[in-house]
């Protein structure tokens, strides 16, 4: 049994959160959420010389071609520090959708730009609040271009590309288009995490490039958003963890009736729910890490587990660290609040814990 | 068993409606006044009708009625879409515990100015290091002559930036137990030497201020009680703040069973209604399960004050059930819009962006007023009869107790 | 404001909860259980000498016409015991279904018996494990009678006669069948609650009465379950309560490291949650008796929303009970388990949790 | 990152395989025994090959094979549909308890026989008075020339009636704090003054026994550690016990994913299988993420134990995670099955009554080797370093710690 992350994996753990550390501190989040600026320019480029975004792209298109163990690995770090960067996008989503259905010329286009951070790419499905894969797509390939608007899409001010839904002939299918190119006009908007940037995107006739094969457009989301739910979630577990950190700190420190408040088994409890819902989680991650690396057939029903387990463990951890914190928890001057919001943004990314119990099940009984 | 006013309080409800939508005034009227200068303008005109502070006595400005009649004029006045009242914690808890502490003479010269909204009030007892242990305040009050003389900092007082007055409980004695080196003032909130500064919550609100005393002086004459008698002056005034703690946000910006049953008639889950999933039935179900639950539960205390019973310490059950309640519901609303609900645009979201202020909101709800924790442990002390926690400080001079690991 | 029970039936209320405490003490349903009675005869007898099984039928039927206040204050105090006897079935159910869809010759045969206790009645819908209503129906009502067989019928064994669900030319409909008369056969099954009989009815061309409407069977079953479930939800408030008042007692009395359990805030936490979960429950019930005693077109509503918090606060309490009890609670020899019994069959009898959650929601949409 | 065993793994579980199919009783072999004589059979067979007690010393019984071989070894037998080990007490608790503290020629005297399976051992901690709180024990043993005589006693003794030998912690001092007034033996189960009575649970089950002891000698040759050092010797057979302590109810009569998954896929809801409700789909979503989360914990610590660490107090959340999971499981299934689930019949209950057993078994799986409570405060206080519950029984004489709200 070596169901476990190897030595190597876990120097690169080391490397990463010291690495972070350094490089992103809390007030890095807050000057973000404070600020007008989308992301954190400095701390994204030094992420990109130090090859994350190339991580799972192959040698030949200027990647690493490394295993999503080792992506896995930098996504809890990069979730434990609540990273104000585009990394969750552009590499979960947009390199994953080239790399499972790019033809050649379009990876050509993209690959090499997306390992060197020259490009940043995003998935753009949402038109309404609601579930996307069943709410009807008004954006539509014409014969002058695409048209149509999607909203709450992430790093979409940002971003060099997004990956559309769109209606076509053939159904809906997933187009490439340039966002810096003509007939796209994009607009932030406001976030309930400002630590991540969201935009509405407006097509009129832009130009876009098939991905995939025409009219399976939301079979391939599916199959992305089942790989990027694993990455999601080893973000998740890092932030629960980050978390729990906090609240286990401040409740040794803090005393009332003249002992720790870590001592009242109102606290004690609370934090072993913490640890507990966060070690499932995690445990199930591995899974999800183990099917991800494998290419195994599992990977639907280990990918909504690890999802499910991690919505429900950041969450809660994010929730209750407010709660350990009392008053001061819900100052803005406290750190809580980013982890609050990234936890609540997580959860919403890519379909939130009802859609993904629902996937889990449909997956056991496909398993069965 | 009915919802009906017994006569009486048929006659006094048609009263007070009567005079309501003869008086509220109108849009023109507030037009331009600033939210502060509308309260008061409604509070004086309560006041002069002799519709203010129904239940005080009429000599310090109020009418004399009884519980029920006063539950019943705010159900009325509720009906309006009136400022939320600055008054409250004045009217609520500084006033009851002047009527119970103070003299004949301070009470007259403070009641009707307070009745009148002339003069608001507020309260001066968390401490950052207080927190759920109210007690162990740090802010010191020397007697100095026949003045004394405050430093140090408060936390959490609603309104002071536009209060005239506060309440306020400081240590006078640091060589005896934390209880009983308290002693209780008020004090006019334009002293020297007090600064404010307002405390910015996540939700992006500031409903509370930082108030910092620099030798503050106030008159020996303000001691309300004994010196060392604080805490039990404090009592008073909190056992008046659980009575006036309502459902525990069912007020303006929280979430309820309605906002989230129209979210789900209109949202979209598996190409139907949001409504029409079991899963989502659920959820709704065990919410309103407990909304109900708390509705009726108020109906079966305001029938008891209309038997004249006084409500106790059940009532605590209110905010329990309710603030953990409305984040799960702003969280599960969230869930629903999946990417679209990261927007928080009043004019982009769903709805106005009212299940993500509720979303942020909530973790103040959970905590302002006592912790989830805290009301447990008042449901189980008070209601039940369950042993108090073990408390390390208890007999032991404050300056001895531990304050933090390193003490 | 006069939402509470009026004096007369306060003292109702003190003269059922002296009594049961003298007749119906925890040894009295542990005999039950041990035993192979199916219910406590005697208990029965003075419980009709009372007149409880006469509370809601009207007086030109020889019976008391009191409102279903009065049957909801009883409802708690047999609840509150864990009463060994088959009221419930006969007096919810089978005297409900008599006086809303009885035609007058019928309740003219019935109703006095019924009253006087020297009929028991009983309502029978389950042919297999699942939910009744709509799994079909293979009693069917033919031109020499009804045939066919009914499970898990409470009081099945003992009663007079039971209501049942058949298929005939008009669909589903409600027939009245004389249990002493011929083509019935009955056998009592071992059940989770032993205190409370549960019977097999097999029908060979049974004679029996039609109920109500024909082909409105399930629709009938719906109204008589949503007044049933006010009288339940009573009875589970009152089991609830004893569950809240063994555990606070218990936890008082036992010592562990120099104080009472009941001083430790798992504990201390527990307990004001049975008591919140109990409180809702009883408020909730308030607004369902309301309802139920006034007819009142909130009643499906009133009757859901009672239903479900009974479930949940009787489920929790019975289950906490005898986790505060620890190792004593889950013996043979202690009380707890009565509680823990029938908390579960509440739970199952007329549907569980969820389906009166999804009821709740349409008479939510319904109402709106 | 994989789920192989290693290269050496591999060839252990393979003659670790070949030599169980080769051995394990057939079932004429078993034909007309009793689960006591079954057990002893098949465990007898283990010594004579040398597979019996893996990790223990060869000249104890045993095998000197490392943690990972003895989880291989474990998880191939149990395949096998054999008799529960009746053994596991003896082996998973006394036996190592007895290995760091007896003599060796005590050791070399029982061991053999606790290996072979000739004798079974059982232990007896628990006390009416006990519960949670282990060392407040009150049997007393009083010294008789070298010998001690027992009086008291013990509740939640497993296989008492069929072990020849227990170990048991007694208190030889009343005057000290409970801790240290304890003293640790193992005796002989067929001394006179023993009673054994069966305790009936709730499940109808008796797995457990109260034993009394009335002037019961044991030499005083037979202690372990020295008197008043009891305490430290009980946490040896302790330690030993969270260890043995599995998944909190993955054995059988439990309910798991798989049965209800089963029970959801035939049953009837809204016309369709229960299985397609999506309410029904979120619950089953939740506990197989806790299932799925456990075994996967499970694997992490294996792979640790494969690379030679030894698993800490982390396994502690299986019992807290699966114990309450499981009676929400039973509950739910029972109520899919509404009247029809009152019936709990072998033959006539739906999938033979598994859920009513594990519904009625459940109360246990929560409190039987350490309550949720107790657990939680583990995780707490060995995992996340949360300081310990406040003890007011701390360096308190004995006899003047209170015991009840009379004392």
């Amino acid at each position: 049994m070596n169901f476990e992350f190897s030595e190597e994996q876990n120097m690169l753990r080391e490397q990463a959160s010291a690495f972070l550390r350094d490089n992103c501190p809390m007030s890095t989040v807050r000057k973000i959420v404070d600020g007008d600026e989308s992301f954190d320019q400095g701390l994204w480029q030094k992420i990109v010389e130090m090859g994350w975004t190339a991580t799972t792209i192959p040698e030949e298109y200027g990647g690493l071609g490394l295993s999503y163990l080792e992506l896995c690995v930098i996504a809890e770090e990069l979730g434990r520090v609540v990273a104000p960067v585009p990394f969750s996008s552009s590499v979960y989503l947009a390199t994953e959708a080239l790399l499972r259905y790019g033809a050649d010329d379009v990876k050509e286009a993209w690959l090499g730009k997306l390992a060197e951070g020259t490009a940043i790419g995003t998935l753009a499905t949402a038109e309404q609040a609601g579930q996307a894969s069943s709410s009807g797509t008004g954006c539509a390939m014409g014969a002058n271009g695409l048209t149509g608007t999607k909203i709450g899409v992430a790093d979409g001010d940002i971003a060099s590309f997004a990956i559309v839904t769109a209606a076509d002939d053939a159904g809906v299918s997933l187009y490439l288009v340039d966002l810096e190119g003509s007939g796209v006009s994009r607009e932030t908007v406001k976030t309930l995490d400002p630590s991540r940037s969201h935009a509405t995107l407006t097509f009129s006739d832009a130009a876009a490039t098939l991905v995939g094969e025409a009219g399976k457009g939301w079979d391939a989301v599916a199959d992305i958003q089942d790989r990027a739910a694993v990455l999601f979630a080893w973000e998740q577990v890092g932030g629960a963890k980050t978390a729990l950190d906090m609240a286990k700190d401040y409740a040794m420190e803090r005393y009332a009736f003249g002992r720790p408040i870590a001592g009242y088994q109102a606290i004690k409890h609370k934090l072993a729910n913490i640890y507990v819902k966060t070690t499932l989680a995690e445990s199930n991650s591995y899974y999800g890490a183990w099917a991800l690396s494998t290419d195994a057939a599992e990977l639907p029903l280990a990918a909504a587990t690890a999802r499910v387990a991690g919505i429900q463990a950041y969450q809660f951890a994010a929730s209750e660290n407010i709660q350990t914190h009392g008053g001061m928890g819900f100052t803005w001057e406290f750190d809580c609040q980013f982890l609050y919001r990234r936890a609540r943004l997580l959860s919403m990314v890519i379909g939130g814990e009802l859609v993904w119990q629902k996937k889990l099940v449909a997956a056991m009984r496909t398993a069965a | 068993m009915d919802f009906n006013d017994t006569p009486q309080e048929a006659e006094f409800r048609a009263e007070v409606k009567a005079w309501l939508e003869a008086n509220v005034p109108s849009k023109e009227e507030l037009e331009g006044l600033s939210p502060i200068e509308r309260a008061k303008l409604w509070q004086k005109r309560k006041y002069e009708s002799g519709w203010a502070c129904l239940r005080w006595p009429k000599n310090y400005g109020g009418r004399d009625a009884t519980t029920i009649e006063n539950v019943i004029f705010n159900q009325e006045e509720a009906k309006f879409d009136l400022e939320p009242g600055v008054f409250s914690i004045g009217h609520g808890m500084c006033a009851p515990t002047m009527m119970a502490w103070a003299t004949d003479e301070q009470n007259q010269q403070y009641l009707p100015k307070m009745a009148s909204g002339e003069e608001i009030w507020c309260q001066l007892f968390s401490e950052p290091a207080g927190g759920s242990d109210l007690a162990a305040l740090r802010t010191m009050a020397v007697k100095d002559g026949d003045e004394w003389v405050i430093n140090g900092q408060k936390i959490w007082t609603s309104g002071a930036h536009y209060s005239d007055f506060g309440v306020i409980v400081l240590r006078t004695d640091t060589s005896v137990p934390k209880h009983q080196g308290l002693s209780y003032f008020f004090l006019d909130m334009k002293s020297p030497g007090i600064e404010i500064k307002p405390i910015k919550q996540i939700s992006g609100a500031s409903n509370f201020n930082e108030v910092y005393f620099t030798d503050v002086r106030v008159p020996d004459a303000q001691r309300l009680g004994a010196v060392g008698q604080g805490w039990q002056v404090a009592l008073t005034t909190l056992m008046n703040e659980r009575a006036s703690i309502g459902g525990g946000g069912s007020g303006r910006g929280t979430v309820t069973c309605d906002t989230l049953v129209e979210l789900c008639e209109t949202i979209n889950l598996d190409g139907k209604p949001a409504i029409e999933d079991s899963a989502v039935q659920a959820k709704l179900a065990d919410w309103y399960v407990k909304e109900a639950g708390l509705k009726f539960t108020g109906y079966r205390s305001m029938s008891a004050l209309s038997r004249g019973e006084t409500p106790g310490p059940e009532n605590s059950i209110g905010k329990l059930v309710a603030a953990p309640m409305r984040q799960d519901m702003a969280a599960f609303a969230l869930d629903l819009q999946e990417a679209a609900g990261a927007i928080w645009d009043s004019s982009l979201s769903e709805g106005g962006g009212e299940v993500h202020g509720g979303y942020m909101g909530a973790p103040g709800l959970r905590i302002a007023g006592g912790t989830d924790e805290i009301m447990a442990n008042i449901i189980a002390e008070r209601v039940l009869g369950l042993p108090q926690d073990v408390r390390l400080d208890k007999g032991i001079p404050f300056t001895e107790v531990p304050t933090s690991s390193s003490s």
